[in-house]
C-alpha cells in the first residue's frame, strides 16, 4: 500500500524506514510496523519521528 | 521480521482489492487475517475511526508488521470486494455509500439478513434502507449456495441462527420435520460474540468461568431461523466460558418414528458434498460429538445426532467458530461462491490439537 | 503454622464423632473440609487405599497442617455418623459394615436413592442389598425436610438431579405441572463432577474451554427425578470448562396459560423459608439469573425462571456447586436435620466476588 | 430466602460498627463479606456513587439478600471503624473526614504506605496530606504485629509487596540476606488486581489465557519493599489467566553458602506460630510449593523454597490471594489485632479442593 | 465432507514422502497437521501402538476425515523425512532403524540436542547411541541455519530452551553479554508441554488455574542452553494456566552501561530477516509485549526487552508456541532448510485475534 | 487424634515434634504434616525420619 498517501521517515529506535500517512502532523502520535513503538512526530518537511513519552497509567492494574 | 504478504501464494490468478469496513472490530479483524491470506485478495483499505492512522497489526497482534493503516470510513476507496462489519444499523445507513465504492457488497450484521421490513419492525427497530432487502442474498452457503453467484448484496447470517441452521437443516430437508413440531435450542457461547467493545459484564473477572443465562428468551437469531425454517424454535443462549465458539443444541421431537439410519442418511444426504461440513456423531475417544474448540480458528461446521427413544427425541448437535463460519468465514466464503473463485480459497486452516478455549 | 482446628468454634454444644469413607476424592475431600469447620463434628476417621498413611492435607492442600492420616476402609472405627463418598457400588457392598460402626449413614453415592431393586435394575447394573431400599431416606431438604429427623440411612441426591428438582419443584407443588408435560433440560456442568480419578478425556489440555456433549441422552439422573415427580424428562449434559458447578436450564411447556406472577408465587411459596434457597431472576446488573460461579464453594441453590409467550414456555434456571448442594453440603444438611443440629450448621460459607471458575 | 446475617454467630462478646468506602468495588466487596461474617463486627455503611441505594448484594452475588444499600460517600456515618477501598489518591484527599467519622482508620491504598512525602514524590505524584504518614501504621501483620495495637490509621500493603515480603521476609530476619544481594522478584497476577473498572486490556476476550508482561520494570511496590528490606529488588510483574492471587518467584543470590536446614530453621522461626502462614517445600502429591489456588479465598500466605547450588541461587515461592491476605484479609486481620480481637476472627474459611481459578 | 487434502495446493513442485513416529502425541499430531497442509509432502506413515489401525483424526479431531490410520512403530516404511516425536530415551535406542527408513531423520526428543555422552550422564541417564551425537545438527534456524542444509540427523530443540535462547541469543550476538553475567530465567509453561499422557497433577481440576512451580531449579533444558551460550543460567519453570504457549523472562544483568538503542539494534541485527521473529517492544495498545497467546498455533517468536536502570537490569521477554516454534514448527522449519525447500513452507499460519487460551 | 495409634518423631528438616503411625516400618515414606515434606522412616524404636530422596519424573512434564 505505499502510495501517494504515504510517505517514508525513520523509526528512531530502529533506524528502520516506515511508512508513515502522508498527511501526519506534528504532535501525532503513530505507531512503527517495525517495532510496534508509539513515536511521535516532531517535525513534518521531512517528517522526523521521535519515541513518544510512555502513557503510564493506560494499561492494567 | 519480514511477515508482509504473509501466507499469500501468488498464483498467477487474477487478484481483487478488498476493504473492511469496521476493520479494528472482532469480526473485521477477522476478515483482514482471512483476507491478508487469501490468494486472489489484496486489501485496499481497513476502517477505524478510534485507531484511525495506527498499523492494523497495533490491534491485533496475528497482524503484526503490516504496514496497512486504518483510515476513516467517511472515505471510502473504490474496491472490487467491500466487507462491513459494523454494528446492526450503520450499514443499513450507508449502504448506498457501499454500494458506490464496491460491485459486490458483504455486510455481516443484520442489516439484510431478514426478508421484509415488517420483520425489522417486529424484531429490530424498522429498517431505513428497505428497498435493498429484497435484493440481498443471504450467505450461508449450505443452505444458499444457488442464490450466491453474482449476487452484489450479500448478508452473512449471524452466528448462533447458522448454529442452529446448520443443525437443524438436514431435519427439513430429508422430512422428517415439516415445521409444526416443538423445537428447544440451547446455545452456549463464547465472549467474542459480544464484539470488542465489551462493558462491565464482560470484564475478565465477571466473565471468566461463567454459564450464564444471556439471552433467556427471545433471541433475534430466531428471526433468522423462522425465515429459512417457518418454525418458531424456543431459544435460550448461555454466555460460557470460552472466546471463539458457538454450540447449539437441538432438542427436537419429531411427529412420527425416527431411526439412527434415517437420521444418518439425512446428514449425509445434506452434507456430503460439502467442503465445510462434518459429521461427528458418536464413536470412540475424547472427541464424539461436536464441540466449538475442534472447529476453532476454522471455516468448519461440526454436527451430530443423537436419538432418545424414550422421550421421543432428536438431539442435535452443532459446533461452530462464530469468528469464522458464524461470520467472517461465512462472508470470505459466500463471497468466493459470488465472485466465482475457489469455493475454499483462503478459509483451509484445520485447526489444531491440544488447544484450549480459542 | 498453627492451622489445626481450623474455624472450629467450641461453643459448649455436643460434639459427634464422624468418619469419611472414601476421604481422598472429591466429595470426601469437601466432607472433610466441612466437618473439619463444622462446631459439631469431629473428624475421627477418613478412609483411602491409595493413599493410607498420609496426612489428608498431601491430598487436599486447604487442609494442610491437619495431623488426620487416611486409613484404611476395611478398619472402620465407631462414630456417630459415618459418611460415604465411594463410586457407585461400593457402598452397598460394605453397607452392613457402615451401619456396624456408625448410627447414622449419609451415602453419597446413588446407591440408595431409588426406591425398589427394579430401579437399580433398569437404570443400573441391579443391586446387592436392596433391603435397605426401604429404608433409606433421600437426603434433598428442600424436598424432602420432614422425612430427616432421625433417619438412619440417607441417600444423598446426585448433583444434576439436584439442580434439576430444585429448578422444577415449585411448578409441581404450586400445581404449575403436572406430569405430562414436555421438559427438557439441558445441563451444563464442571469437571469435579467426574470425580478425582479421571481419565484422558479430564487431562488438562483435552478438558479445558470446551462445550463438550458427554451424556446425549440416557443419562442416569433422569431416574430421580422421575422418582420425585413421575415425569419422563428429556435429558442432556454438556461438560463445560469449569471445575465446581451444575447448571440446568429447564424448558417447561405447561399446558395452560402461566403468568410472571403466578412464577413467583410459586417460587416464593416453595423457598421463601428456606436457608439455602435464592431467587435470581432478572433485574440489573451483571448477575440476572443463576449462574453456577455466584454459588461456587457455597450450598446455596439458586434458581430463576422466564416467560416465553412467544413459544408457550417457560426457562427454569438453576445452579448450584455440585461438591457442596450436589453432593458434601447436601449431605451434611441432611446430616444437621437428621441429627436435631442447627440447620446450617458448618455450611455457612457465602462464596466470593469477584471469583474465576473455581 | 433467609439469609441476612449470613455466617454471623452471636457470640454475646462486644459489637463494633464498620463502615466500607468504595463498598461497590473489588475489595470493597471483600472487605463487606468478612465483615458480614465476622462475629464482632456490624457494617453501618457501604459507599458507592455508580451504585447509590442498590443493595450490596446487586453489586456482589455473594452478598444477595443483604438489607444494606450503598449510600453517598460525601455523607459518612459515625462508626468504630472505617475501611476505605478507594482508588490511590482519594483517602489522602479525605482523610480528615475519615478520621472525623471514625476511631480506627484501615485504609487499602497505597495512601499511607511509606514513610514520607519524599517517596511519595519519587514513586507517585506527591501527597495531599503529609503530615499522616508519620502517624500510619503499615498493616502486614507478620512483619509489623507489634506496631498495630491501638493503631488509628492503618495502611493496608499492597498485594505484590505483600507476598514478596512474605517471602523474603524470613531470610533478612535469619540474616541470611543483609540488603546488598542480587533479588530478582518475577510476580505473576489475577486480574482482580486491576479492579473493577478495568478497561480494554482487561476484556475477557483480550485477558483470557494470557501470560503478557505488565509492570516489566518500576512497579510502584518496588517502594514498599524497600522500605521494609532497605534492598533495591528487580521486579517484574506478569498478568496471568487468573481472577484471584498473587505469585511471586524470589531469585535470591546469598553472599555466602545456605543449606536447606538453614532455609528450614528460617522459615520456621518467622513463621511456626502465625496463624495465616503455611510452608510448602517439596514433598509428595500435586500441591508441593506454594500456588494461588491453594490459598484463593483465604488468609493464607503460603511458601516455599528450594536450593539452586550450581548457581548459588536460593528460590523463594510465595503466594497469596491479593484480595484477601493482599488487601481485605490483611486489613481486617490487622484491624482485629488493632482492636484487641481474636486474631483470627471472621478470617477463618480453608478454602477450596478441588478448585479452578478463583 | 471432503476435507481430505486439506489445505494442500499442488503446486507441480516436488512431493517428498513423510512419516511420523509417536502420531498419536501432542507433538507427532502437530507434525500430521503441518504435513498434511505442507505443499511438498505427503505424509506415507504415522505411528501409534496404543492407537494402531485408528484413523488420525479419531484422535486428532482437526484432522477428521483423514483416510490415514495409525501404524505399527516397529514396521517402518521407507520415506524421505521420517519425524520421530517419540519421549526421551526411544529415538536414542532406534535410531539406526530410522535411519534405514530415511535420508532424513528429525528427531523432537532430547535424544540428540546435546554434544556429548558425558552431557547425557550429567543431565539424563546417558545415551546408548553416543556415536550419532557428533552427526546431529541442533535445529533451530535462527541460531544454527548454516548448518542444516544437507543435514542427516536433526536435533529439534527443547521448547523452554527455545524460548530462553531466542530471547537471550541477539544479547550475546551483539556482546552485550559475553557468558559471566547472572542471567534469572523464570519460565512459564502451558500443559501440552507434559505430552498426551499425563498423570493426575495434569488432570483438568488439579491443573486448571495455577501458577505452580513445576520446575523450581535444574531443569534439563539448561543443558541446552549452556551448550548454546557456554553460560549457567538459573532456570525456574511454572506451569500455568494454558494449553499451548512457553513465555520466558529473562532477567539480564550485563556488566557495563546497555542504552535501548543498544538493545534495538541488537535485535534488529538478529532477527530482521528472519521470517518467523518479531519484536514487540512497548508500544501502545493491549498486545506490547511478547504473549504466548499472539503467537498461539503459529511458528512465530515474540521477543521484545526494556531497561531497568535502577537495577542495571535488562528484562528480556520471549513467547513461543511449544508445539509449533518450540517442537513441531521448529521441526518442519529445519527439515525445509535441510531438504532446500521454502523456508516459511507450511507454517504460514498468523495465529487468531482473539483468541483465548489456545 | 493424638491416641495410641500414633507416636511422635522429629521432623528432620523442621525440628519439630510430628505424629506418625505407630505401626510405621523401616523404608516406609511418610509425609510431615508440618514440612509436607516426604520422609523416610531409617528406624523404628525410637522411630527416627530422614528426607525421602525425591522421585524425579512423577510430577509434571
Ligand atoms: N462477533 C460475532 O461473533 C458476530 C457474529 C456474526 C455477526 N456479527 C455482526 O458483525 C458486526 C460486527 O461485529 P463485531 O463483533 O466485529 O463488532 P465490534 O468488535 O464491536 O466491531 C465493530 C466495528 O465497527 C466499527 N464501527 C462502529 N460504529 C461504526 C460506525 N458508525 N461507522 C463505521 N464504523 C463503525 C468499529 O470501529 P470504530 O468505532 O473504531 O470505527 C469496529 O471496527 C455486528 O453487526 C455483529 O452483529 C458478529
Ligand atoms: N463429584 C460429584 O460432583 C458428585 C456429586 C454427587 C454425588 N457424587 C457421588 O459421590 C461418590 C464419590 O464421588 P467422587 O467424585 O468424590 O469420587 P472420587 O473423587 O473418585 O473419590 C472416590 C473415593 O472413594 C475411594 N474408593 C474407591 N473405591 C473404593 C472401595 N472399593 N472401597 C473404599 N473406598 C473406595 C477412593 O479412594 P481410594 O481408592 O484411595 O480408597 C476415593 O477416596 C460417587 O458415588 C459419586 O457418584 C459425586
Ligand atoms: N484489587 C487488589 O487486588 C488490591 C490489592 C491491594 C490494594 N488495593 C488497593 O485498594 C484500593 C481499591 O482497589 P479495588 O481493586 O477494590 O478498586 P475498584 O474495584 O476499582 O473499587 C474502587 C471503589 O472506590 C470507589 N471510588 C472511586 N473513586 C472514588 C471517590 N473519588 N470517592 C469515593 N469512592 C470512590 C468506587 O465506587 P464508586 O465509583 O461507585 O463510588 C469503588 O467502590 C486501591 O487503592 C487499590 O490500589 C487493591
Ligand atoms: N510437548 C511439547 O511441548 C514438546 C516440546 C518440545 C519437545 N518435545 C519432545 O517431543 C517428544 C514427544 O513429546 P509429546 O509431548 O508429543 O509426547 P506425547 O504426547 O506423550 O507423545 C508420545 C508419542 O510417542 C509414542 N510412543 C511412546 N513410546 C514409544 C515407543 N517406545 N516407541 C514408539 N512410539 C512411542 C506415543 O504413542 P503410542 O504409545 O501409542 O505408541 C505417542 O504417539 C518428547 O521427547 C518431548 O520431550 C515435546
Ligand atoms: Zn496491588
Ligand atoms: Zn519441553
Amino acid at each position: 500500500m505505499a502510495d501517494d498517501s504515504t510517505i517514508t521517515a525513520e523509526d528512531p529506535l530502529t533506524g528502520d524506514e516506515i511508512e508513515v500517512p502522508a498527511d501526519v502532523e506534528v504532535g501525532e502520535i503513530i505507531d512503527s510496523p517495525v517495532s510496534g513503538a508509539e513515536l511521535e512526530v516532531v517535525s513534518t518537511d521531512p517528517v522526523e519521528l521521535e519515541e513518544a513519552p510512555e502513557l503510564e497509567e493506560d494499561w492494567g492494574e | 521480521m519480514a511477515v508482509e504478504g504473509g501466507s499469500k501464494a501468488s498464483e498467477g490468478s487474477e487478484t481483487l482489492t478488498a476493504s473492511v469496513v469496521g476493520g479494528s472490530g472482532f469480526t473485521g479483524g477477522e476478515l483482514l487475517r482471512l483476507l491478508d491470506g487469501h490468494p486472489n485478495f489484496e486489501i485496499a483499505q481497513a476502517t477505524s475511526r478510534s485507531a484511525e492512522n495506527k498499523t492494523i497489526g497495533s490491534i491485533h497482534p496475528n497482524l503484526r508488521g503490516r504496514t496497512l493503516r486504518f483510515s476513516d470510513p467517511a472515505d471510502l476507496e473504490s474496491v472490487d470486494v467491500l466487507f462491513a462489519a459494523t454494528p446492526h444499523g450503520v450499514a443499513m445507513e450507508r449502504i448506498d455509500a457501499f454500494e458506490d465504492a464496491a460491485d459486490t457488497v458483504v455486510d455481516l450484521s443484520a442489516d439484510f439478513r431478514l426478508d421484509t421490513e415488517e420483520q425489522y419492525e417486529e424484531w429490530y427497530d424498522g429498517h431505513s434502507a428497505p428497498e435493498y432487502l429484497e435484493k440481498s442474498v443471504y450467505a450461508l452457503p449450505e443452505r444458499n449456495r444457488k442464490e450466491l453467484p453474482g449476487a452484489e448484496l450479500i448478508a452473512s447470517g449471524g452466528c448462533n441462527a447458522t448454529a442452529t441452521m446448520l443443525g437443524l437443516g438436514p431435519l427439513f430437508d430429508a422430512g422428517l420435520l415439516d415445521g409444526d413440531e416443538q423445537v428447544v435450542v440451547d446455545v452456549k457461547v463464547g465472549s467474542s460474540e459480544g464484539g470488542a467493545s465489551g462493558g462491565a459484564a464482560s470484564s475478565h473477572p465477571e466473565r471468566s468461568g461463567i454459564v450464564r443465562p444471556y439471552a433467556p428468551t427471545g433471541h433475534r437469531h430466531e428471526a433468522e431461523i423462522e425465515g429459512e425454517f417457518g418454525i418458531s424454535v424456543s431459544f435460550t443462549v448461555h454466555a460460557v466460558d470460552m472466546i471463539r465458539g458457538a454450540s447449539a443444541t437441538c432438542h427436537v421431537f419429531p411427529d412420527g418414528p425416527v431411526s439412527k439410519k434415517d437420521l444418518w442418511s439425512a446428514y449425509r444426504d445434506s452434507y456430503a458434498e460439502e467442503p465445510f461440513m462434518r459429521i461427528a456423531s458418536g464413536g470412540g475417544g475424547v472427541y464424539r460429538y461436536p464441540e466449538p474448540k475442534a472447529v476453532a480458528g476454522t471455516n468448519y461446521g461440526d454436527v451430530g445426532f443423537e436419538l432418545d427413544p424414550a422421550n421421543k427425541r432428536i438431539v442435535v448437535f452443532s459446533a461452530i467458530d462464530n469468528m469464522m463460519k458464524g461470520s467472517a468465514g461465512q462472508a470470505v466464503h459466500a463471497a468466493n461462491i459470488a465472485l466465482g473463485l475457489e469455493e475454499t480459497a483462503g478459509l483451509e486452516f484445520q485447526g489444531l490439537h491440544p488447544v484450549g478455549a480459542p
